[in-house]
């Protein structure tokens, strides 16, 4: 039985990862679970310099998921290099370090200087709703899109992965134009943006008033938009959006994702990604899949 | 080492009109410290996020972890339905809680608000184990003194009621201003007004003060970034002028958070 | 304590309707509530011409909520002022018709037949996702909906509602293009796109794949299209999607609707209006509100 | 008159695997007819639609609905988990049901199949109730077969099993084919590929068939248009050639309905 999976030339044990910015740099769930057992750890995002991130609250509960308004807050990149790659090249497992940036520049600059680093690719979101300065704009516009990732290629020297946002008309337009500035692999879905008011005191519950919408409760979203947006481009899908279980993570790939993410739900249960990786080989056996890449779109 | 495990509810009962009293059966209880807290989690499918809570008394001969809480929303209320025999799915030891150590030869003032208060509990019986002197000083809303014979068998205990029908009418401030109430250490819980007050108190009168602090949380292992509190110099671990609750807190030197 | 508010002249004993598509034309639910109760029933979409709608399945459940795909099956209009507007005026409630069609055409065809009809307003639907012939496409153009808006409201001689697809990436523009049009009030969401797979027989679960995704899930999502929305345009905006309770109506008003819609909450407690109703009306004592209109937009 | 009511378990066993018979008490058990619903609530707020499952027996004098269903997905299992004594919101009761006054003074032949068998008892208990002469062809998948000495309390009884290790090997119609059942009319319910069977069965043979069909539903109340099946003939209500499963049906002349 293989669970192998290649994105953009980089072989993954199988194609089970962690959501950006669900699962720091992988140290805080180290003592929780194997993170060698991961096809990947993708990391929280991460941009030139430090980021303070959004005044709190910055998260809270809705019905079957949360919204968070962390507002990218991260270090920064060189902090990152000196701490947390050496930390997960501990670990037999892929190493994607999602960037973040203000501008075409800053992703450049992030980029540029993890290039002669020991990671294996970028995830560029170009999707954060909890920025001010527009970072959600590169992903609202297919045009300033596929700008971006034109630019954004020409400076990196691993493979790079387009994060699109799902609060678009056409998910379709998005990924076409990822696809066309060279993108190597796209993911989705980022949060949808959502609200949540406090009745009683009659303010925002969070400090940002927005916040990004994840977990179960986007799942129908998700995998919708992942369908359209597989068959849309030629290029590998990572799905994600509120992956709970072995069941969900078979279903973003039956839509079309060659691999999947975990979020939220590392939350819920930190042993999440381990039971969708030994529930995904369960239903390899119980079908006789001999290879996962069958069931890749295989919905009908 | 965090995890998540499932535990056995061993008593559940209602202290005061919507607090309640919770003992749990876990492997979790050897490694309380005061000032941590465990997550719970609700099992009904609308809420995925776990319910951070203090702990308010270990016992590890017998296993069991206390926490007593206000049935505050949707989760903690429905928390509060599950009895004795039925499982909880926790996640712990959370947060760094009380250096109870270095304040082994002080004079401590343990300060709990309201629903503050019950965190407060396990610190008065761990300081009086090493010896320390000890004075509780309780703020309730009325006179439903929850905890407060449990307070007596590890210290001296002060009271403070907002109607005034028990105890010095007013806050655990004016209680403390009342009674005179002396120490080297403060140590708090309670909600944010109170915890500035007690900032405010300690610098003026000299004194150190070790708040606890509540935020929103989502991981509670300081994965998300969710629940930071600003601080007034860079922090060591995001490299800026914040800090994660969950792990360097909850239990914060007043002085060095920006409340 | 005044419970009352007006949309476009048309006084509603108070801010509580059903939404279309979850009520039929009032019958099935007048034998389990009491529909005088309501501020208003909005019905089930109505063309031209009867429409059969699409293949079963044609609903599923999803974590927190449902898809459906019924097509806008209807009896159409003739069979609507037969049978369903006398059946209607029966109750001290107001009525609102739901429209449908393919294109401008049949939406004035429509309209026109409605005009001298005991109704008191339209809505019209230019967002349904579950029709093939582009009836989405309305609902996803500033430039196509302010014109279908403008035709519509030529040929309408009661107010007109639009109603909205959140399916875009600017609710505030095509909020600005429905007043642009003339529309005399916005209501909002309609459901957004979602699809479900059966991981087991790797089919669609709903025969036409996609469905549209209501429930108590996909609240965030409209608390803040409805903000959006109703702090771009002046005309008052109708809130829906997710309402389970009271608590969930006030977020909305709070939000910026003047009323809001009862939908998929009603197939799993008939009473959810009534207790919506009653809810409102405690947590203006509770809170000493003497008119709702204070509620409205109230969040800061 | 329709409505969700709260009823409380009285009864809530496991005949075989992941087959439960679940007793109810209820007010709505004075009005059940045989192949009418009802819909059951999950109460976890993931779940928010009714799960419908038909009435399998009623008992007016005790206020019992018996319901017997498979726990097929996450809302059945969930259902399974409660006990005796425990409540469950429930709406009813729906559909139209046979029409038993109909065929009176005929022979009446029930096929159910799987975890279409359970429907058909109170159709059998009440058929023999008002005198009609009826036997029970029941398919099995193997030799688990449940309720049959609830079913030969009111009839006579033929078994089959796709297994073949109790009665004849096969479907219900290999089992009337082989011990030459007769009968005027039909009821049937089970897997779609049996009624589509029994259908042309029963042109073939001259009989008629009422056929019980399951579909996806939202309402039950015929509201949502959630549950259609295609029609030879325009609907009455809906002017198209389609009709609610829930209200039209779940029963149907096989005639009728284009399956
Ligand atoms: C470190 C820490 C220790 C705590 N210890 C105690 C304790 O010992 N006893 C006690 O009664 N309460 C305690 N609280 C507060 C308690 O966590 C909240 O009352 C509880 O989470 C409310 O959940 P709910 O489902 O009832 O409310 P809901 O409003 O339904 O909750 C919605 C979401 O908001 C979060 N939330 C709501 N209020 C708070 C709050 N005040 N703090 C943090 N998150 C909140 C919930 O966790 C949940 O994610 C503590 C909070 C923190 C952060
Ligand atoms: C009129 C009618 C009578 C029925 N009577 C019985 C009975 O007596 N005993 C019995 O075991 N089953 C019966 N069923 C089937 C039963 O409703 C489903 O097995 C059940 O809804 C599955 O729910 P779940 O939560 O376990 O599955 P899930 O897969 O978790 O359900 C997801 C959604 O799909 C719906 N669904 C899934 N399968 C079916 C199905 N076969 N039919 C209709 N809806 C479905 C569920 O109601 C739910 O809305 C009947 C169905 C209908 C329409
Ligand atoms: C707390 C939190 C922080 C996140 N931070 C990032 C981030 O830094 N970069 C990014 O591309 N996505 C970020 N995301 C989005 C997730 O990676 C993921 O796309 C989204 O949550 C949907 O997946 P889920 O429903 O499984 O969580 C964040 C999500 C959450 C909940
Ligand atoms: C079964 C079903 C049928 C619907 N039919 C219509 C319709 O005919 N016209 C329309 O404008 N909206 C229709 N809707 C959308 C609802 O009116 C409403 O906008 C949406 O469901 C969000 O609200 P809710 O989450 O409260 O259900 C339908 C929704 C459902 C669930
Ligand atoms: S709750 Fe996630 S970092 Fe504290
Ligand atoms: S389930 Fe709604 S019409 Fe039948």
């Amino acid at each position: 039985m293989n669970t192998k999976v290649e994105l953009a030339g980089i072989e993954l044990k199988n194609p089970v990862m962690t959501a950006s910015g669900t699962f720091g740099s992988g140290a805080e769930y180290s003592e929780m679970i194997d993170i060698g057992r991961l096809g990947a750890v993708v990391t929280k995002g991460v941009a030139n310099v430090p980021w303070e991130g959004n005044p709190s609250p910055r998260v809270t509960e809705v019905y079957g998921g949360m919204l968070n308004a962390i507002g990218l807050q991260n270090p920064g990149v060189d902090v990152f290099i000196e701490r947390d790659i050496p930390f997960l090249q501990k670990f037999d497992t892929k190493i994607i370090v999602n960037v973040c940036g203000h501008t075409v520049e800053e992703y450049i600059e992030t980029v540029e200087r993890l290039n002669d680093q020991p990671v294996d690719m970028y995830e560029i979101n170009v999707s954060c709703p909890n920025v001010k300065q527009g970072a959600l704009a590169f992903g609202q516009d297919p045009h300033v899109l596929e700008e971006t990732v034109k630019a954004v290629k020409a400076a990196a020297k691993k493979p790079v992965i387009i994060k699109l946002s799902p609060n678009v008309t056409s998910i379709r337009d998005m990924a076409i134009a990822a696809e066309a500035g060279g993108a190597d692999v796209i993911s989705l879905i980022n949060t949808l943006i959502g609200m949540k008011i406090d009745i009683n005191r009659r303010k925002f519950v969070l400090a940002n008033k927005t916040g990004g919408f994840s977990g179960p409760a986007v799942k129908p979203v998700a995998v919708h938009m992942v369908y359209e947006a597989s068959h849309a481009v030629k290029i590998p899908v990572i799905g994600m959006g509120g992956i709970a279980d072995a069941d969900d993570a078979i279903e973003f790939i039956l839509a079309g994702a060659s691999a999947v993410s975990v979020g939220t739900m590392n939350f819920s249960d930190p042993e999440t990604t381990i039971k969708v990786i030994d529930g995904i080989e369960a239903y390899m056996k119980k079908y006789h899949v001999e290879d996962i890449k069958e069931l890749v779109g295989a919905v009908s | 080492m965090k995890r998540r495990l499932r535990s056995v509810i061993t008593e559940h009962k209602e202290l005061a009109p919507h607090i309640f009293s919770l003992k749990l059966k876990t492997e979790m209880s050897a490694e309380a410290v005061p000032g941590q807290f465990i997550g719970i989690y609700p099992k009904d499918g609308a809420r995925i996020l776990m319910r951070p809570i203090s702990i308010c008394d270990s016992d590890a001969e017998t296993g069991e972890l206390r926490m007593v809480y206000r049935a505050a929303g949707k989760g903690t209320a429905e928390i509060s339905g599950y009895g004795a025999g039925e499982s909880l799915d926790i996640l712990g030891m959370l947060g760094n809680g009380y250096d109870l150590e270095a304040v082994k030869e002080k004079k401590v003032i343990l300060l709990g608000g309201g629903i503050g208060i019950p965190p407060m509990l396990y610190s008065a019986k761990r300081l009086k184990e090493q010896g320390t002197e000890v004075t509780a000083v309780l703020g309730y809303a009325d006179s439903n003194t929850f905890l407060k014979e449990d307070f007596e068998k590890y210290c001296t205990v002060q009271i403070a009621s907002m109607e005034g029908s028990v105890g010095t009418k007013g806050t655990v401030i004016d209680a403390m201003n009342e009674n005179g109430t002396e120490g080297d250490v403060i140590f708090a819980c309670g909600p944010m007004p109170m915890l500035k007050a007690v900032k405010s108190y300690a610098a003026d009168h000299g004194m150190q003060a070790f708040i606890s602090l509540e935020e929103r949380m989502a991981c509670g292992v300081g994965a998300c970034l969710g629940c930071v509190v600003k601080t007034r110099e860079v922090d060591h671990h995001t490299h800026v002028k914040n800090t994660r609750i969950c792990v360097e807190g909850p239990v914060f030197n007043a002085e060095d958070v920006d409340i």
